[in-house]
């Protein structure tokens, strides 16, 4: 019943292509479909947590020619967050919405969980631009000059984005003549060095454009200060999370070497710094978010990148660090629809969003930051952990003075908006509190 | 048992976050006496049979995947004695003193709760992450004053010292591979002595030893004053937990007095104190908003524990841990003393106030009390910890410090009268003004309670902290009920003050010979002139240390706050220059992806 | 047995209370003498000042300001013959076995808090001011007093002021403190603080009678300015006796027997009068300080005068 | 003829495309040009795609009578797909272009949000 992945990408595709017939109903069938979509994220997680990996063929072929999703618990707890996330979001803004956004909606949503879930190189890239697409037109929906500005400037980078992802994909294919993810693993070490790492390079490029991180993350300030709230909220926990997950999957699965490793942690290292730096001095809230978001995505990077190195408490750290960033940055980004809180439900939701970023117990962001060292410690990497301690303080002070500004009058809101706001943030206190991301991390993972 | 009362601790803060404030202290006040109840059945293990209820003396908690070992010591009980108290008092207090709720009294059972788990955790993590939930209870606790430098500074130093002490977690972890404090027998070498530097770095935030205080004035004189009675008396009191816990029970002290030189850097940490003691003091002495000056003062005092953990001695120790319990009290009783002053009037200003202790005589009394412990007068039992501190010292022959400190001592007599006259004495500004609410003045009165007992028994205190020093392998130094005897010198309680009695009979012979009629001052110094006439230049406490002030401060600028302000703006200015590189310009944007897979590539073939 | 001993320590502690008052008030009658010659008048008898404490003591009318205003009557007198009675007199040990050094000195802020109190309960601005200046010149002299003190204590190995006192008898005059240069140096900057403690010219700043019509005893009449008086009187016994304890081996030349107690008693009484003549002598000589230049003298010059004795006693000691 | 040879050319173009895609999008400022430049930079990956699937003398992979050897399917499909995306992204874009048009009165790039 809960074991055919390609439901959760379907569903909403096939939904998003039904909206302009009704479209009155449009935002009622989103929910709908969303709803379905969470609900089966539920469904299908607690299976493979129990039962194990799922793997899926489409239309008969089977890999390495037919398309492929191959699911294990990790891929299923990022389709959870994501489709969980998606439908509280949808709670708090749909309502207000065109059949267009939700048809759109929609799409970005389809795109994130096929990321995640699938098991084929050129998949990847497909939903990748799937996503991508609906995130400009998402973030263009607005229509001001902000809105406008952001999604060019996300659509060029995209584009540039998009091509060198095919091209990797394409050098790849051009020696192994594969696109299944865990064949090109298994017959990697037979690829020419060159390729093998020119591929790399375009991959990292391609996707770290989409996962945010420095400095291929010129389009994230403008795009999120120009989107509405609501779009910015699913791009935080959306589509970075996605292409995080699947730069991890690539250094990880694809391309474990210890050259990658590197470059992957000094990368994030540097995304930190130069994210929390830049956010440190910034009037716009939503700009401040958004450069923290790339410092939490530069984070989340050494985690992965660590992880590679078979650190399991590193695994644990980028999993805590996933959700508390998901569940913090998408309550902040709606909770920035006013320059100040939302009465006690908005005051309580920005300060344990903050609190749980900064790495305060028992939420889920200092879990992460727990096991974060512990796996740095255990690498012996003295200048990474006092780097993360001082853009951990830098991020504090941000946040103290966003905490500060916060007060006052209560901003305008719905019942439904404030209590969708509380139920992200919420997020971030269960999963510190339940044991389930230590579990999953000891769980078999990656594997083809 | 203890399962219960965790659970209890949690239940009740969900609870009185959402009752009116009244339902909520009481439900406060009852809930936080359960742990107490715990200290006093745990007595019996340490000599002192009370009650026995049997509640286990260790647990363990499942959360998130890890388990986490509590356990009561020696050292936890005897801090807990001193800190936990404090709470039920507090709300007792704060039973009149809000005007809404706001959720003070949930926080406050969080604090309490998370206090009772540091002190009770026995392995680094649950340590650090009841640590951190302290911190977080507290901030938003601050977070309540809505002042930007209070909240700013708070969060950020509180997380500072999150990091460091995290720091030397991980590093003693790594070295000994157990997060159990019972497995940790390895301090040493390089990464011993970085692991309890950073350790003690961290502490210090919480201790508020200079220069790591620059939170504490702002904290301390904006939040509410029945909170910062807890922050001043037993928040503080958990950063010295921590640095005993780390340099005397796990001999973190060993490889501090050994790394490298031949002079411990043990020393340092007794420097820093005494620096903080003199210029806190010297501080104190020039402020005129009454928080403030209690600010400084706690940041003096607090330095003296740091002396005596730095010197390092079982006198020392013992000396350091006397203070630590008589300040917890006495603190709290001045802070809820502001408290009560300004419940009444509304002021802060000690230039504003005046003529208080007609109107509220047993508040004053209270505060009178807690004075004399603070400025060590010999019939308190202020004197007898700092007596043990100034013995240590000389005994080490520290010829650095114990001037400082003495020093130090003597300008407490100065901040405490510059509270009693501009605050309770002088001329009376106030004709409309009540004696504070009963549940205060019983909250002030119980908080004295203990400063008396010690006073006429001293002994009895180095015999509650006996087993804390034994099970740290330290001797307790020879002492009865009432005399303390060092190698240098005794000090008899019981003589002083039988002495100060008969000595009063002349006093009071001579008291009552004579009848005497009471007077307003305005008849005697005015001589029917209009008062209104001389209101002007009636009050003498408006910037009572002038002449002090005019020496001293160019000595005292630019003070420590205004490092950390450059180190901010050195950070915007770091920022300002990073965030130049999103220049705004789409194309620059796609020169830097095409230069980072040039880059990218660059490293991964030709490196 | 043990309750004769104790009787006989109770009477002799009341006996040196009663000889601190009458030696106390007996100098400074003779001061008052003494600077009126200085200044080439008669001046009042010696006796006076008998007279005075006894005129004020049974005055009928008595004007307080309340309960804390009577405060400064108890505490003072009773404070100061505490204080009085912890010092080593004369080789009496009295009670200072069961106190020290650091005792006396926090022993000596009772009466003067209590006194403080009491003024500042007046209500009276010039009593706040006087006090104000009081505790600036306690924090001022307090300093070099304090570090001859710690250089006295290192040396010893003591901080008791019986142990000292009995260290430098050992040998009679010749095993006085004073009598080493690095004392030599440390006394003279505890005298300057002494000269600061009795509130004698140059730094009789905080009652300053021309300024702040005699600071904080501006509100005090009768039986309550006749307390003070004796308090005054009290204090400056003590004060001198804690000199000549710390520099002067308390004024101990013989060991044992009556005879000893009686000359040990004379040469402590001789010392306290000498200490007390070359102060009241500087007093008569000098104009006062203004509170920041009595600051900046002990601040300054005289700690760092101390600061030179205690390390070269602290050099002394660790070889 | 061998492969190298035969694909050595299309490899060359593919470079050129690229290089002008990369200059276009750098160099200028208009953002219709740019766009233009992002289109030429694709055409140039689909080239890329095909030319690795070219076997010498195959035949396009459709199934008939008699073939024998054919080139490699799969770059084609990934070709098709690659090309229905970059469309879409080009008519999103060029719609994204008329909303700028109207808002600022000009396809030029103007500084905007910054720092």
């Amino acid at each position: 019943m809960v074991n055919h992945p390609v439901l959760l990408i379907a569903i909403p595709l096939l939904t998003a292509f039904i909206i302009p017939i009704f479209k009155k109903y449009g935002a009622a069938i989103a929910g709908g479909a969303i709803a379905f979509n969470m609900g089966y994220a539920i469904g299908m997680f607690s299976h493979i947590y129990s039962n194990g990996k799922i793997y899926e063929t489409i239309a008969g072929f089977n890999p390495p020619v037919g398309i492929f999703l191959a699911i294990d618990a990790l891929s299923a707890l990022l389709a959870l967050i994501i489709n969980l996330f998606a439908f509280i979001n949808f709670v708090a803004i749909g309502k207000e919405s065109n059949y267009k956004f939700s048809m759109l909606y929609l799409l970005a949503i389809a795109g994130s969980t096929g990321i995640v879930i699938t098991g084929d190189i050129f998949n990847m890239f497909v939903f990748f631009e799937i996503t991508a697409v609906a995130s400009y037109a998402l973030i263009a929906g607005k229509k001001d000059k902000k809105a406008l500005e952001g999604a060019i400037k996300y659509m060029v980078l995209g584009s540039i984005a998009s091509s060198f992802i095919l091209i990797g994909i394409a050098l790849i294919y051009s020696q192994l003549k594969t696109l299944n993810i865990y064949d090109i693993a298994a017959r990697i070490a037979s690829m020419n060095a060159n390729i093998k790492w020119a591929s790399f390079a375009m991959l990292l490029t391609g996707i770290g454009v989409e996962a945010e991180i420095f400095p291929l993350n010129g389009w994230v300030p403008a795009a999120y200060q120009g989107a509405s709230e609501g779009v910015a909220s699913l791009l935080s926990f959306a589509p970075s999370k996605a292409a995080i997950y699947a730069i991890a999957r690539l250094m990880l699965v694809v391309f474990p070497f210890h050259a990658t490793y590197e470059i992957a942690l000094w990368i994030g290292v540097v995304t930190l710094i130069i994210g929390e730096l830049a956010a440190f001095m910034q009037e716009d809230v939503k700009r401040m978010l958004a450069y923290s978001s790339i410092g939490q995505m530069g984070l989340i990077l050494v985690a992965f990148s660590l992880a590679s190195q078979g650190l399991k408490y590193a695994l644990m750290a980028s999993l805590f660090l996933i959700v508390s960033h998901a569940a913090s940055k998408s309550s902040l980004f709606l909770l920035s629809k006013s320059e100040k809180m939302y009465g006690m439900a908005g005051k309580y939701t920005g300060i344990v969003s903050v609190l749980s970023l900064i790495g305060m117990p028992p939420l889920a962001g200092f879990w992460g930051k727990w096991y974060l060292m512990l796996s740095a410690m255990d690498e012996k990497l003295w200048y990474v952990i006092i780097l993360i301690f001082f853009a951990g303080i830098v991020e504090t002070a941000y946040f103290a003075r966003y905490l500060h500004r916060s007060i006052g009058k209560d901003g305008e809101s719905s019942l439904r908006y404030k209590a969708a706001m509380a139920a992200m943030a919420s997020f971030a206190i269960i999963f510190g509190l339940l044991p389930l991301l230590y579990k999953i991390a000891s769980l078999p993972l990656w594997g083809g | 048992m203890l399962d219960i009362i965790f659970a209890e601790l949690i239940v009740a803060a969900i609870i009185t976050f959402f009752v009116r404030e009244k339902l909520a202290a009481i439900i406060a006040f009852f809930m936080s006496l359960l742990p107490l109840l715990a200290l006093l059945d745990w007595a019996s293990n340490y000599g002192f049979a009370i009650i026995n209820l049997g509640i286990e003396s260790h647990m363990k908690i499942y959360l998130a995947g890890v388990t986490l070992h509590l356990a009561i010591t020696p050292l936890s009980w005897f801090f807990a004695l001193m800190i936990l108290p404090l709470f039920p008092v507090i709300m007792l207090f704060s039973y009149s003193f809000f005007k809404e709720n706001d959720g003070f009294f949930a926080l406050m059972l969080l604090s309490l709760l998370a206090t009772f788990g540091i002190l009770l955790s026995r392995d680094m993590l649950s340590l650090f992450l009841f640590w951190e939930m302290m911190s977080w209870s507290s901030f938003l606790l601050v977070y309540r004053s809505k002042d930007r430098n209070a909240i700013m500074s708070y969060l950020i130093f509180s997380v500072f010292a999150a990091f460091a002490i995290l720091f030397g977690i991980i590093i003693l972890w790594h070295e000994n591979s157990s997060l159990l404090l019972s497995d940790i027998l390895n301090i040493s070498g390089k990464p011993g002595f970085i692991a309890i530097a950073s350790l003690i770095t961290g502490f210090a935030v919480k201790a508020v030893i200079m220069p790591l205080h620059a939170w504490a004035p702002f904290v301390y004189s904006k939040c509410d004053e029945s909170f910062v009675a807890f922050l001043a008396g037993g928040l503080s009191k958990l950063g010295y937990y921590g640095m005993f816990l780390f340099l005397f029970s796990l001999k973190g002290v060993d490889i501090l007095q050994s790394y490298m030189t031949n002079v411990s850097w043990n020393y340092l940490l007794a420097v820093f104190g005494a620096l903080s003691a003199f210029f806190a003091t010297l501080i104190a002495i020039l402020q005129d908003d009454l928080r403030k000056l209690l600010a400084y003062s706690s940041i003096g005092q607090l330095g003296y524990i740091a002396i005596g953990f730095g010197i390092g001695t079982p006198l020392a120790i013992t000396g350091a841990l006397f203070q630590a319990f008589n300040h917890a009290f006495f603190k709290a009783i001045l802070f809820l003393t502001a408290g009560i002053v300004a419940y009444r009037t509304g002021k802060w200003k000690i230039s504003e106030l005046g003529g208080l202790a007609y109107k509220m005589p047993f508040t004053f009394m209270a505060a009178l009390f807690a004075i004399f412990a603070l400025a060590a007068i010999p019939i308190t039992s202020g004197f007898a910890a700092k007596w043990l501190i100034y013995e240590a010292a000389i005994q080490q022959k520290y010829v650095f410090i114990a001037p400082i400190m003495l020093i130090a001592g003597v300008g407490a007599f100065l901040y405490s009268f510059r509270i009693l006259y501009g605050v309770f004495l002088g001329e009376n500004r106030h004709d409309n003004v009540e004696e504070a609410p009963k549940s205060m003045i019983a909250a002030l009165f119980i908080l004295v309670m203990p400063l008396m007992i010690f006073v006429v028994f001293p002994g009895y205190m180095l015999d509650l902290m006996k087993p804390a020093l034994q099970a740290a392998g330290m001797e307790s130094i020879a002492h009865t009920k009432f005399a303390i005897e060092t190698s240098l010198a005794k000090y008899n309680s019981i003589a002083v003050l039988i002495t100060l009695m008969v000595a009063m009979i002349p006093a009071f012979i001579i008291y009552k010979a004579r009848k005497h009629r009471v007077t307003s001052f305005e008849d005697n110094y005015l001589a029917g002139e209009p008062y209104e006439l001389h209101k002007p230049s009636m009050h003498a406490a408006n910037n009572f240390y002038k002449p002090l002030k005019k020496v001293v401060l160019p000595y005292l600028e630019p003070g420590a706050t205004h490092y950390f302000e450059k180190i901010y703006n050195g950070i915007k200015c770091a920022s300002n220059a990073v965030r130049r590189v999103y220049t705004g310009y789409v194309q620059d944007y796609a020169i830097y992806v095409v230069l980072f897979l040039l880059f990218i590539v660059g490293w991964l073939i030709w490196i | 047995m043990d309750m004769i001993g104790m009787a006989i320590k109770i009477a002799i502690l009341i006996a040196y209370a009663i000889i601190g008052t009458c030696v106390g008030l007996l100098f400074m009658g003779i001061g008052r003498k003494i600077i009126a010659r200085v200044h080439n008048r008669v001046g009042p008898p010696f006796y006076q000042n008998f007279i005075d404490v006894a005129k004020l003591l049974s005055k009928k009318t008595n004007i307080s300001h309340g309960w804390i205003f009577d405060l400064a009557l108890l505490f003072s007198i009773s404070g100061i013959l505490l204080t009085l009675l912890f010092l080593p007199i004369g080789g009496a040990q009295l009670l200072s076995m069961d106190g020290d050094a650091f005792l006396v000195l926090y022993l000596l802020a009772i009466p003067a808090l209590g006194f403080a109190l009491g003024a500042g309960a007046s209500g009276n601005p010039n009593a706040g001011v006087g006090v104000m200046r009081a505790l600036v010149m306690m924090l001022s002299y307090e300093l070099p007093f304090v570090i001859t003190l710690i250089a006295l204590m290192i040396y010893y190995d003591t901080t008791s002021l019986a142990t000292i006192v009995k260290m430098q008898s050992i040998d009679g005059i010749k095993s006085w403190a004073i009598t080493m240069p690095p004392f030599m140096i440390a006394a003279f900057a505890a005298d300057m603080a002494l000269q600061g403690m009795l509130m004698e010219q140059p730094f009789d700043i905080p009652v300053a009678p021309h300024e702040i019509a005699s600071g904080p005893m501006v509100e005090f009449g009768g039986k309550y300015l006749g307390s003070l008086m004796l308090y005054k009187a009290i204090a400056l016994v003590a004060e001198t006796t804690l000199f000549v304890d710390l520099f002067l081996g308390g004024g101990v030349v013989m060991h044992s027997g009556v005879m000893a107690a009686i000359i040990n008693f004379f040469v402590w009484l001789g010392l306290i009068f000498l200490l007390f003549v070359l102060s009241i002598l500087i007093a008569a000589s000098f104009p006062r300080f203004r509170i920041e230049q009595a600051f900046g003298f002990y601040w300054k010059y005289e700690a760092i005068i101390a600061a030179i004795s205690l390390i070269w006693v602290y050099i002394m000691v660790i070889k | 003829m061998n492969l190298a040879t035969l694909t050595l050319p299309c490899y060359i173009t593919v470079a050129a495309l690229l290089s002008i895609g990369l200059y276009g999008v750098i160099s200028k400022r208009n953002l219709m040009k740019i766009f233009i430049s992002l289109s030429i930079m694709e055409t140039g990956v689909n080239l890329l795609l095909i030319t690795i699937g070219y076997i010498p003398g195959g035949t396009a992979p459709i199934e008939n009578a008699n073939f024998a050897k054919y080139v490699d399917p799969l770059p084609q499909a990934l070709v098709l797909t690659a090309i229905v995306i970059g469309l879409s992204v080009t008519a999103l874009a060029i719609a994204v272009l008329i909303s700028y048009y109207q808002k600022n009165g000009t396809l030029e790039y103007k500084e905007g949000m910054k720092w």
